[in-house]
């Protein structure tokens, strides 16, 4: 069986391809898939109809206890023969039917056959996930083959309105499979109808799963999407939407009736629902003018005929439901595929314009005629045979004291019957339209002049025609081929069997009354139009889902528009306030937590700390924005103290580099930047950050009490000292952590710089992270500046000087640089070196570094940055990233772990002993990184804008004229 | 090797590495002579062209003075600042400076600033012409006595850094002044 | 040395608090990088003051650091943003707090 | 070299792979070959790892071989080195993509020098947050990815994008603040920031201060996870990126929040008291998420949206704290990160060939492209929860899960997962209608051949007129098109995966003893 | 392990500043709001340490009399990070004012339009199932 | 008296009198009237405070390697303080934001001419 399924797929997937090389022919070639299908079934038939069953179980994924379990019993191989047979039929129809170049074919035939595919799984499969699987791919193949023709936008919404209908119901089947098969401990489906599981929840289950039963074969409240799948290319709604898909809830419901049945609400939904779509569908048919919709609603309503009936729980009505599912397969899909001859033949399908084609098709209309025939239960055709079994089995119901162990009394139960056959009635009737309205002639109507259709063309709906006559015939063989199913039930009053002739019995009465009743009705058809169009429609479920679509749609719209606030300042309140309110909440709220306070370790602390907390509000409080960065200045100043006063003078040290180098980087952005920030006037906001500020403040200090209290353990890094010394061969504890014990961290940290630092560029310079580095030369311009400031005779102290307009330079400032800068060079590389004993290390030296880079920008402007460091910054991170990167894979290749340190203690003669430790090559990475940070920056945010501010002309004494003077070097 | 050596810079990065490490070892002179090398060849500037040379006794006194000068000062201006009720006058001067060279100038300025009263806060390096901003001017002796005062200071630089050559240019420069300039 | 502490903290700290008025007063961005000069030199007198007291030269670097590059924030407020107009505004006129 | 020492080289590699690529900035095609060769390198890192970890119990390593507990270690577990194989794949993909779009545009979207060692970092990032297996490791972790995701995401600094990035960034920067707290007031009460230690010190701490902090870390994750009302930042940055770089960082980005939840809420918090709070989130995020998506009219955003929808499955499975549970939420993040990756390519693609992404101007692309339409059309089922897809199999184990819990809220929440289920089918068939099959406009009939190249230093916009789709950036979409699909054919041993790794979580034994051979100290 | 007051205090006035800052529309005063609280959690990092000591430097301090060494290796960590994600943040204030003049955050402007629908009482603009509203141009306008 | 409490006293006076400076140059900032007068408060006592904190550190600490660093503490607080000072009061001057009313003299105002280029 998965190979049958393997074959459709394979088909499928081939079908766009087989289309292009053989055009319309290729669908015969697809035809071999359900052929294929049909054949290996017809093979099994001795053995299905002997009661037995064909079982293959490929595990897919056990967790979910979801295997592709099939299994092939008389219910499954009767179904399966429907859908592969009339499947394989309506393939070849389809090479008529269509026009060799029609768009679309491709993709029509990879979907149909796929389609085939899914619904012989669906048919197949023993277990409920599985089911929903091929649940699911049929209703997305429908989707797609209803959507046939794209560009409509009634087709569209049809194929959409469809699949929404459909899957709604599929999904709250698919929550019902999932209830019983949890309840089961199994989704075998034999294992499950085999031991059924009870329950609440199998209750809910079965209901839901009756909801994805009743959406899928189109029963009320679900009823208004198939006659809107119509737009569908007819072979698709004769296979689809009358023979195979719709099928697939008539299948479920008889599928799991042995075993749910009895279950309290499944009598009422599948009678109740079964007999009300009956009749509406009916009524609904009667009034249609277009064959294909009539066709549709008669479908609507023979499907609440098969739900009830295959849905009421007796083995009569086992039986009769099986032989009804079969015959409407037949007739309905043999009706649909005449429509569709009639419609390429004629050109139009509307019965108020057809007329006389009894006369000018007489094949077809023979055809039509044989199964409209089955459809009105005429005998001596299948339907005839199939209803009479139904009366029988209903009547059982109602006449035997537990209703055929049903438990129905017999109000319901009669109640149920006349419905029943008041809707044989309507079919009868709308049977009759359908037959008058396509082949009759009409008085009025000239006749209908059809083009000649190729005999192939009627082959297969006559084919379908001919078998309903052919079963009608064979009712003891069905019976028997049937039975093995119906014996899943309970025995009931009678062994139910079918046949053409029961005697005079009850049903008989019932069915003459329905076909005598139908014709009345279409006699009447004058003043039943005339009561249908003022009749006001019960249910028009076709607007309700509209409206639900549009209510979904404003509701969506409503709440995203709550929601999504498209503000920042919003969204961080929104994170904040969650923070104050949950964990803020627990602290409050939650279990009682002490508080052991101090007030200080030094006093100093207090000073120092309501000093940075004056700043801090002064910060918040200031409108310019200078101002502001001043005052946060003095926080980080206050900080590196605080962290002094607590015994961290590596972090002092950091704290103070890093908060000097942001000071400075943001004098270089806020230049450009307008002084003040701009006043916000809604004062409310004001005080509702205020409001927020001081209660995530509170919080927070709330937080710290509690947590700091709790503490009990001893911190892990007791041991640290010890260690740091004897294995990471280093005294300053905080470096051996950085560049060693964590130097993991140290690493992802100097990553983030790398691309910060890249990001900063790619901000200014944009698409590209190389700004060009120019290097003053000897230029005309500069040689004439140098005789006007005397530099001729004069020492040069800084090369980039020279490029800046005089009222811009210092030679103050120029000489000092010029003194001072290898110094502050030599001491970033001190504190690199001795950082592993004493405060220092890769950032502050890198720090360092860069600072003196940025006093040399600072002297003589960007020239002179270039001047300083020629190379390209993302060189210089690169470069500390590899050294880094490679010092960790290094110990890798020596057989340590990743970043794992050597100590190598050398005696060098002269120099007395070498203490080396391996990880200062990882510190050097470090300290790279930084300089190619500060590189960046000051290239992005210095020279970067100094020649976009010079290029817009901003400032006067940058003029753009003195680029030319300087060669644009290689980095 | 040996010329890099002899460089004044290499031979301040080795000091200020050995004062930095606070060890006066062989391996700390080393590794202080290698980083001064690498650390100028790698970040190359323009050679400092100075002919003069330290008298090491100049300098002492140099410093000294400046010592003395600062105490003096800081103490002048705290009490400036503590005199409630009272605002000091101030005035912008300018000295022509005699030598002609950047580094003198530059020591001169630095000291000036450094010292209290009195701060430079323009340079006009044709003709080495100080613009100096002064704290409490209560009257134009105070203004000449700073121009001596700055004039006085960039003496005792020359003295201390210049060579034979460059301090007879700045006396024949003085001695011109003086004699040309009577004011 | 306590008593050394005491007063010094006490200079230390009133000279904070003057400067950090001095930053918030203005009226230049000039006479707050002055204040951040003044604010700068307190903490490094702060350094040397807990350095002296506890006696250990553990943050000996971190004077080396605010000697050499201390000057570069007021240096760069000069060499960038000191050409500002006067405030449009007074300073008082701010937010709540 | 046992298989546990090449656990830290999915972030090692990378990295020196952007070491490489940045020291090397100026010829591209050394810059193009160290990525491919570096996130190769991971991709096959990461299977060993998963192999040797389902086989062998979880891999450990300390680095710098420092004694437990005092260094930092890594962990791949089943779990880590699940994620670690997923997020390579994905991002290798994502990364030929991107090239593809290169040698199409010229690297107008994706300057070479500033795009390559980002990604790598990128990518580095996200393999440590996934093998971290310390507190404070994992946030250096997330600032990696982070920081990474910035440059990424402003990319070119159109004003859109640095709008959108402003708002990306700042919340990012604000729940790094929230983790960072988190990390101080955790080693406040426990003095340790390693996970093995700290899931035996936490339970030792009294229930309100644990509370305190699980929330906290909660709260964290959840703002980069997107869970609801934590999540409207995502759909206001996302979709702005340049296609490969929305792609990655909606398959990523937030499943590295999910796997954060799950790491810290089933290691340091079992017995959690918050199942009820998490299930309310996962059904509100399920819910406004999806009707956002429903709300939308351009593609891109739609997407986001159902990114953050979909969040709401896997705080589900975590929500309800069981084996099957954590099974279907691992599951589905796996699922997850592969299809909404795919999307968000494929969304590129969209845009390449129609000219925009907004539903109300593209029209028939099914039928001048039906690549396009098989390639978009496959993964929004999937996304859709259309089996036999693995969206459908993660979702029917969540179901599953939900219905065994047997609770009310767990029923409600399975209601809510199937309604959101139904509504993202809604929300991208609504789309296919649109783009896919509604008559196309002129231009989209007639495309402008290929887009003109540009330099890397020359600005412009993305291509704003149709231009014909190059081979380079379809065949690596249709590659994770059809890794996709091929999850739902390994889905048994991939759940048996998730499974296994869900057990090992709920038992916390497996990890602990693992990570601390010698006990908890 | 009890808690020291001072530095609690000072931190959590740091973030309350900060928060309030960091709820503005302005880039550089949230970006000056996230330079506060982070100096704010970083002060919580020395509380979570324990007790002041000495320096953790073996020779310098006595091993019992130092100050937690762990603490301090992840705030300076953090401090690093936060300066790389300062300089960018610059730079995109920067580039914000580049384009825009100015360096405020604005709103989306597509979560804008869909609120302007939602007061409108309007479909989205992606809603195609309606028969009484005039249909949708098929392709462009 | 030992050598020790010696050393240790001329260290408490020196830092003493360094504060005090410190705290006399905060003062000096906060009372005087105008830009360029604040900036003498402000760099001049300090300067000598500072040289006395690092003296009192020198004489408390008596290690020749603290001594080394100091040494380069106060060089280079010489060398870097009056560049700060040049440039505040340079940039303050040029921008007009010195008070005029409280000149006495001003010689440099006809020096910054714009046609003259001389200065540097
Ligand atoms: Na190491
Ligand atoms: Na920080």
């Amino acid at each position: 069986m998965t190979l049958l399924l393997l074959l459709h797929l394979g088909l499928a997937a081939l079908g766009p391809l087989v289309v292009r090389a053989m055009g319309r022919y290729a669908f015969l070639v697809l035809a071999l898939a359900p052929a294929t299908a049909f054949c290996w079934l017809l093979a099994q038939s001795s053995r299905v109809a002997q009661g037995g069953s064909v079982v293959e179980v490929v595990t897919w994924v056990p967790s979910l206890d979801l295997d592709l379990a099939f299994r092939l019993t008389t219910l499954q191989w009767v179904l399966a023969l429907l859908v592969s047979g009339i499947g394989a039929l309506v393939l070849a129809y389809c090479t008529w039917y269509f026009d060799g170049d029609a768009e679309g074919l491709g993709r029509f035939g990879l979907n149909f056959t796929g389609f085939a595919g899914a619904m012989l799984g669906l048919v197949l499969a023993d277990d409920l996930l599985l089911l929903y699987v091929f649940w699911e791919l049929t209703t997305v193949f429908s989707y797609l083959l209803i959507g046939h023709q794209t560009e409509r936008r009634v087709d569209r919404r049809a194929a959409l309105q469809a699949l929404i209908v459909t899957t709604a119901g599929g999904l709250a089947m698919l929550v019902g499979l999932i209830l019983i098969g949890d309840a089961a401990g199994t989704y075998r489906i034999s294992e499950i109808l085999a031991a059924p599981p009870t329950g609440a929840a199998v209750t809910a289950g079965v209901v839901l799963a009756l909801v994805g039963a009743v959406s899928k074969s189109a029963l009320i409240p679900f009823h208004f999407w198939l006659p809107g799948a119509m737009v569908a290319p007819t072979p698709v709604s004769a296979y689809l939407h009358a023979a195979a898909m719709v099928k697939a809830g008539v299948y479920l419901v008889a599928l799991l009736a042995p075993a749910f049945a009895d279950v309290g609400p499944w009598r009422p939904i599948v009678l109740g629902l079964g007999a009300a779509t009956m009749a509406l569908g009916g009524w609904h048919a009667l009034r249609q003018t277009d064959l294909k919709l009539l066709l549709a609603h008669g479908t609507v309503s023979q499907l609440g005929f098969l739900v009830a009936i295959v849905g009421l729980g007796t083995r009569s009505a086992a039986l009769a439901g099986v032989a009804m599912v079969v015959a409407h397969a037949l007739f309905k899909a043999s009706l649909f595929l005449v429509v569709g001859i009639i419609d390429r033949a004629a050109g139009t399908r509307d019965l108020r314009e057809l007329s006389g084609l009894a006369r000018s098709m007489p094949v077809v209309t023979a055809t039509g005629l044989a199964a409209a025939a089955s459809m009105a239960a005429i005998p001596p055709v299948a339907g005839f045979v199939a209803k009479e079994s139904v009366f029988i089995a209903f009547l059982d119901v109602g006449v035997t004291p537990d209703g055929d162990g049903t438990g129905i009394g017999p109000v319901p139960a009669g109640i149920v019957l006349a419905a029943l056959v008041a809707g044989s009635a309507l079919t009868v009737a709308y049977t009759a339209r359908f037959a008058w309205g396509a082949f009759a002639a009409k008085r009025d109507v000239p006749a209908t002049e059809p083009v000649a259709v190729a005999a192939n063309f009627v082959a297969a709906p006559a084919l379908l025609s001919m078998l309903s006559v052919a079963v009608g015939f064979a009712g003891a063989a069905e019976t028997a081929l049937i039975e093995p199913y119906a014996t899943a039930f309970p025995p009931g009053a009678h062994e139910p069997d079918l046949a053409l002739w029961h005697g005079l019995e009850p049903a008989l009465a019932l069915s003459a009354a329905a076909v005598l009743g139908g014709l009345a009705l279409f006699g009447l058809r004058g003043r039943v139009e005339r009561l249908q169009a003022r009749a006001v429609p019960l249910l028009d479920a076709g607007r309700t889902y509209h409206s639900l679509m549009r209510g979904l749609d404003r509701l969506a719209v409503e709440v995203t528009g709550t929601t999504q606030r498209g503000s920042l300042p919003i969204y961080l309140a929104v994170v904040l306030v969650v923070v104050v309110v949950l964990p803020g909440g627990a602290l409050v709220f939650g279990s009682p937590w002490e508080v052991d306070l101090r007030a200080w370790d030094v006093p100093a602390q207090a000073a120092v700390g309501g000093l940075v907390a004056v700043a801090a509000v002064l910060a918040a409080r200031a409108r310019r924005r200078l101002k502001a960065v001043v005052l946060v200045g003095v926080t980080g100043y206050g900080t590196a103290l605080l962290f002094l006063l607590h015994g961290a003078p590596d972090l002092a040290l950091t704290q103070v580099l890093v908060e000097t180098v942001t000071i400075v980087v943001f004098v270089l952005v806020m230049r450009r930047l307008p002084i003040y920030f701009s006043d916000r006037p809604l004062t409310s906001s004001r005080w509702g950050r205020l409001g927020i500020g001081v209660l995530v403040g509170t919080a927070f200090a709330g937080f710290v009490l509690a947590a700091t209290s709790a503490r009990t353990a001893d911190p892990v890094s007791e041991d640290f000292a010890a260690e740091a010394v004897s294995f990471g061969g280093g005294r300053n504890i905080v470096n051996v952590i950085l560049v060693d014990i964590r130097a993991w961290d140290t690493l992802g940290e100097i990553s983030v710089l790398a691309v910060a630092a890249t990001g900063v560029a790619s901000m200014v310079f944009v698409h590209t992270r190389r700004a060009g580095i120019a290097r003053p030369a000897e230029g005309p311009t500069i040689a004439a500046r140098r005789r006007a400031t005397g530099d001729d005779y004069r020492n040069t102290w800084l090369r980039g000087g020279r490029t800046l307009a005089p009222e811009r330079r210092s030679i103050i400032f120029e000489v000092v640089t010029r003194l001072a800068f290898h110094t502050m060079i030599a001491f970033s590389l001190f504190l690199l070196f001795s950082g592993h004993n004493n405060p220092g290390g890769g950032f502050a030296g890198g720090l360092v570094a860069g600072l003196a880079l940025m006093v040399r920008y600072l002297a003589a402007g960007r020239y002179e940055l270039d001047e300083a460091a020629p190379v390209d910054a993302g060189l210089v991170l690169g470069l500390g990233l590899v050294v880094a990167t490679g010092t960790g894979l290094m110990s890798l290749l020596f057989g340590g772990e990743v970043l794992q340190s050597a100590v190598i203690d050398v005696t060098v003669p002269l120099l007395g002993e070498i203490h080396l430790v391996t990880s200062i090559f990882f510190d050097i990475g470090v300290y790279l990184v930084v300089v190619g940070l500060m590189l960046d920056v000051l290239r992005s945010l210095g020279s970067g804008v100094d020649r976009q501010a010079a290029q817009n002309g901003d400032e006067e004494d940058e003029p753009a004229a003195r680029e030319p003077e300087v060669v644009r070097g290689a980095g | 090797m040996g010329h890099a050596l002899r460089s004044p810079m290499v031979v301040w990065l080795t000091i200020a590495w050995v004062l930095l490490w606070g060890d006066l070892s062989i391996a700390n002179v080393v590794s202080g002579a290698l980083i001064g090398i690498v650390v100028t060849a790698v970040f190359p500037l323009p050679p400092i062209i100075f002919e003069g040379r330290v008298h090491p006794v100049a300098v002492a006194r140099l410093l000294g003075w400046f010592v003395v000068e600062l105490v003096v000062a800081s103490v002048q201006v705290t009490a400036l600042a503590l005199r409630f009720g009272h605002q000091p006058r101030n005035a912008v001067v300018h000295v022509d400076l005699r030598s002609r060279s950047d580094l003198y100038l530059t020591i001169t300025a630095e000291l000036l600033t450094l010292v209290p009263g009195s701060m430079v806060i323009e340079v006009r390096r044709t003709t080495s012409t100080l613009y100096m901003h002064l704290l409490g001017v209560r009257d134009d002796s105070d203004v000449d006595r700073a121009k001596a005062h700055a004039l006085a200071v960039e003496e005792r630089v020359v003295r201390a850094l210049a060579s034979s050559t460059e301090l007879a240019e700045f006396r024949r420069i003085r001695s011109a002044e003086v004699g040309g300039s009577p004011s | 040395m306590t008593v050394v502490l005491w007063v010094c903290g006490a200079a230390f700290g009133s000279a904070a608090a003057l400067a950090v008025w001095r930053m918030n007063q203005g009226p230049r961005m000039l006479d707050r990088m002055i204040a951040v000069d003044v604010l700068i030199a307190v903490v490094v007198g702060a350094l040397g003051l807990e350095a002296a007291v506890n006696r250990h030269a553990t943050t000996l670097p971190i004077l080396v650091v605010l000697s050499l590059v201390g000057f570069v924030g007021a240096v760069s407020v000069a060499r960038f943003a000191a050409g500002e107009a006067r405030p449009p505004v007074p300073e008082s006129e701010e937010g709540p707090l | 070299m046992t298989a546990a020492s090449l656990v830290p080289l999915p972030v090692v590699l990378p990295l020196l792979g952007a070491g490489v690529a940045l020291a090397l900035g100026r010829w591209a095609h050394v810059q193009r070959a160290v990525s491919v060769v570096a996130l190769s390198a991971s991709v096959a890192i990461a299977a060993i790892l998963l192999v040797s970890a389902d086989s062998q119990g979880p891999l450990v390593v300390w680095i710098g071989g420092w004694p437990e507990p005092l260094g930092i270690s890594l962990v791949a577990d089943r779990l880590s080195a699940l994620m670690l194989l997923v997020s390579a794949t994905v991002t290798l993909a994502v990364l030929v993509y991107s090239l593809g779009q290169g040698v199409a545009d010229g690297t107008r979207d994706t300057p070479l020098s500033i795009y390559h060692p980002t990604y790598l970092v990128l990518s580095a990032g996200v393999a440590n947050a996934f093998l971290a297996g310390d507190l404070f490791n994992l946030f250096v972790g997330f600032e990696v990815l982070l920081a990474a995701s910035y440059v990424l995401m402003t990319l070119t600094g159109t004003g859109e994008r640095i709008r959108a990035g402003t708002t990306y960034v700042v919340v990012s920067l604000l729940s790094s603040l929230l983790f960072l707290t988190a990390i101080a007031l955790v080693y406040a009460a426990t003095g340790t920031v390693n996970l093995a230690q700290l899931s035996g010190r936490l339970a030792d701490l009294p229930d309100g201060v644990s509370l305190v902090l699980q929330l906290l870390l909660l709260t964290t994750f959840s703002i980069k996870a997107a869970v609801f009302p934590l999540s409207a930042w995502l759909p206001d940055s996302y979709p702005t990126a340049p296609a490969p770089v929305t792609a990655v960082f909606a398959g990523l980005l937030t499943k590295v929040g999910v796997y954060a939840i799950i790491r810290t809420q089933t290691l340091l918090f079992p017995d959690s008291p918050l199942t009820d709070l998490l299930m309310w989130a996962a059904l509100l995020t399920m819910i406004v998420g999806i009707l956002g998506a429903v709300a939308q009219s351009e593609i891109k955003r739609m997407l986001s949206f159902t990114l953050v929808s979909h969040i709401g499955y896997m705080v589900f499975g975590v929500a309800l704290a069981t084996t099957s549970g954590l099974a279907g939420a691992i599951f589905y993040v796996v699922h997850h990160i592969t299809i909404q990756t795919t999307l968000f390519l494929v969304a590129g693609l969209v845009e390449r060939r129609g000219g925009s992404t907004s539903l109300n101007r593209l029209g028939g692309l099914a039928t001048v492209s039906p690549i396009l339409g098989v390639l978009f059309f496959v993964p929004a089922m999937n996304l859709g929860g259309i089996p036999p897809f693995s969206g459908f199999l993660g979702k029917a184990g969540l179901l599953q899960a939900g219905v065994a819990a047997d609770r009310p809220l767990a029923y409600l929440l399975v209601a809510g997962g199937v309604v959101t289920s139904l509504l993202t089918l809604y929300a991208v068939a609504k789309a296919w209608n649109l783009a896919f099959w509604r008559a196309a406009p002129a231009e989209i009939l007639e495309p402008a051949g290929t887009a003109p190249r540009g330099s890397a230093d020359e600005p412009g916009p993305p291509p704003a007129t149709p231009v014909a789709l190059p081979a380079a950036m379809v065949a690596p979409t249709a590659g994770l098109v059809l890794v996709g699909v091929a999850l739902s054919v390994v889905a048994g041993p991939l759940f048996g995966v998730a499974d296994r790794a869900a057990v090992d979580l709920r038992e916390r034994s497996p990890y602990v003893e693992s990570v601390l051979p010698g006990g908890v100290p | 392990m009890n808690a020291n007051l001072a530095l609690v205090l000072t931190a959590s006035v740091l973030v309350a500043a900060g928060v309030y800052l960091l709820l503005e529309r302005s880039l550089t005063r949230v970006l000056i709001g996230i330079l506060l609280i982070s100096n704010g959690v970083n002060i919580a990092f020395l509380v979570a340490g324990g007790p002041a000591g000495g320096a953790p430097i073996v020779g310098v301090t006595e091993p019992a009399r130092m100050s937690d060494s762990l603490p301090q290796a992840m705030v300076l960590t953090a401090i690093v990070i936060t300066l790389g994600i300062t300089a960018f943040l610059l730079a995109m204030a920067y580039r914000s004012w580049q384009l825009t003049g100015h360096d405020e955050v604005q709103d989306d402007v597509e979560d804008a339009a869909i609120r302007r629908l939602a007061v409108a009482d309007a479909e989205s603009r992606s809603y195609d199932d309606d028969d009484e509203r005039a249909p949708m141009p098929e392709g462009r306008p | 008296m030992t050598w020790d409490t010696a050393f240790d006293i001329a260290s408490a006076c020196c830092l003493v009198a360094g504060a005090l400076l410190g705290l006399a140059a905060a003062i000096g900032l906060v009372r005087f009237p105008d830009l360029l007068s604040r900036m003498h408060a402000a760099t001049k006592p300090q300067v000598l405070g500072l040289l006395l904190v690092v003296l009192g550190v020198g004489l408390r600490l008596r290690d020749p390697g603290a001594v080394g660093i100091l040494v380069l503490v106060a060089a280079m607080q010489l060398l870097t303080t009056p560049v700060a000072a040049h440039m505040v009061g340079r940039a303050a001057y040029r921008t007009g934001q010195v008070r005029e009313d409280l000149l006495r003299t001003d010689e440099l105002t006809t020096a910054l001419d714009p046609d003259d280029t001389g200065t540097a």
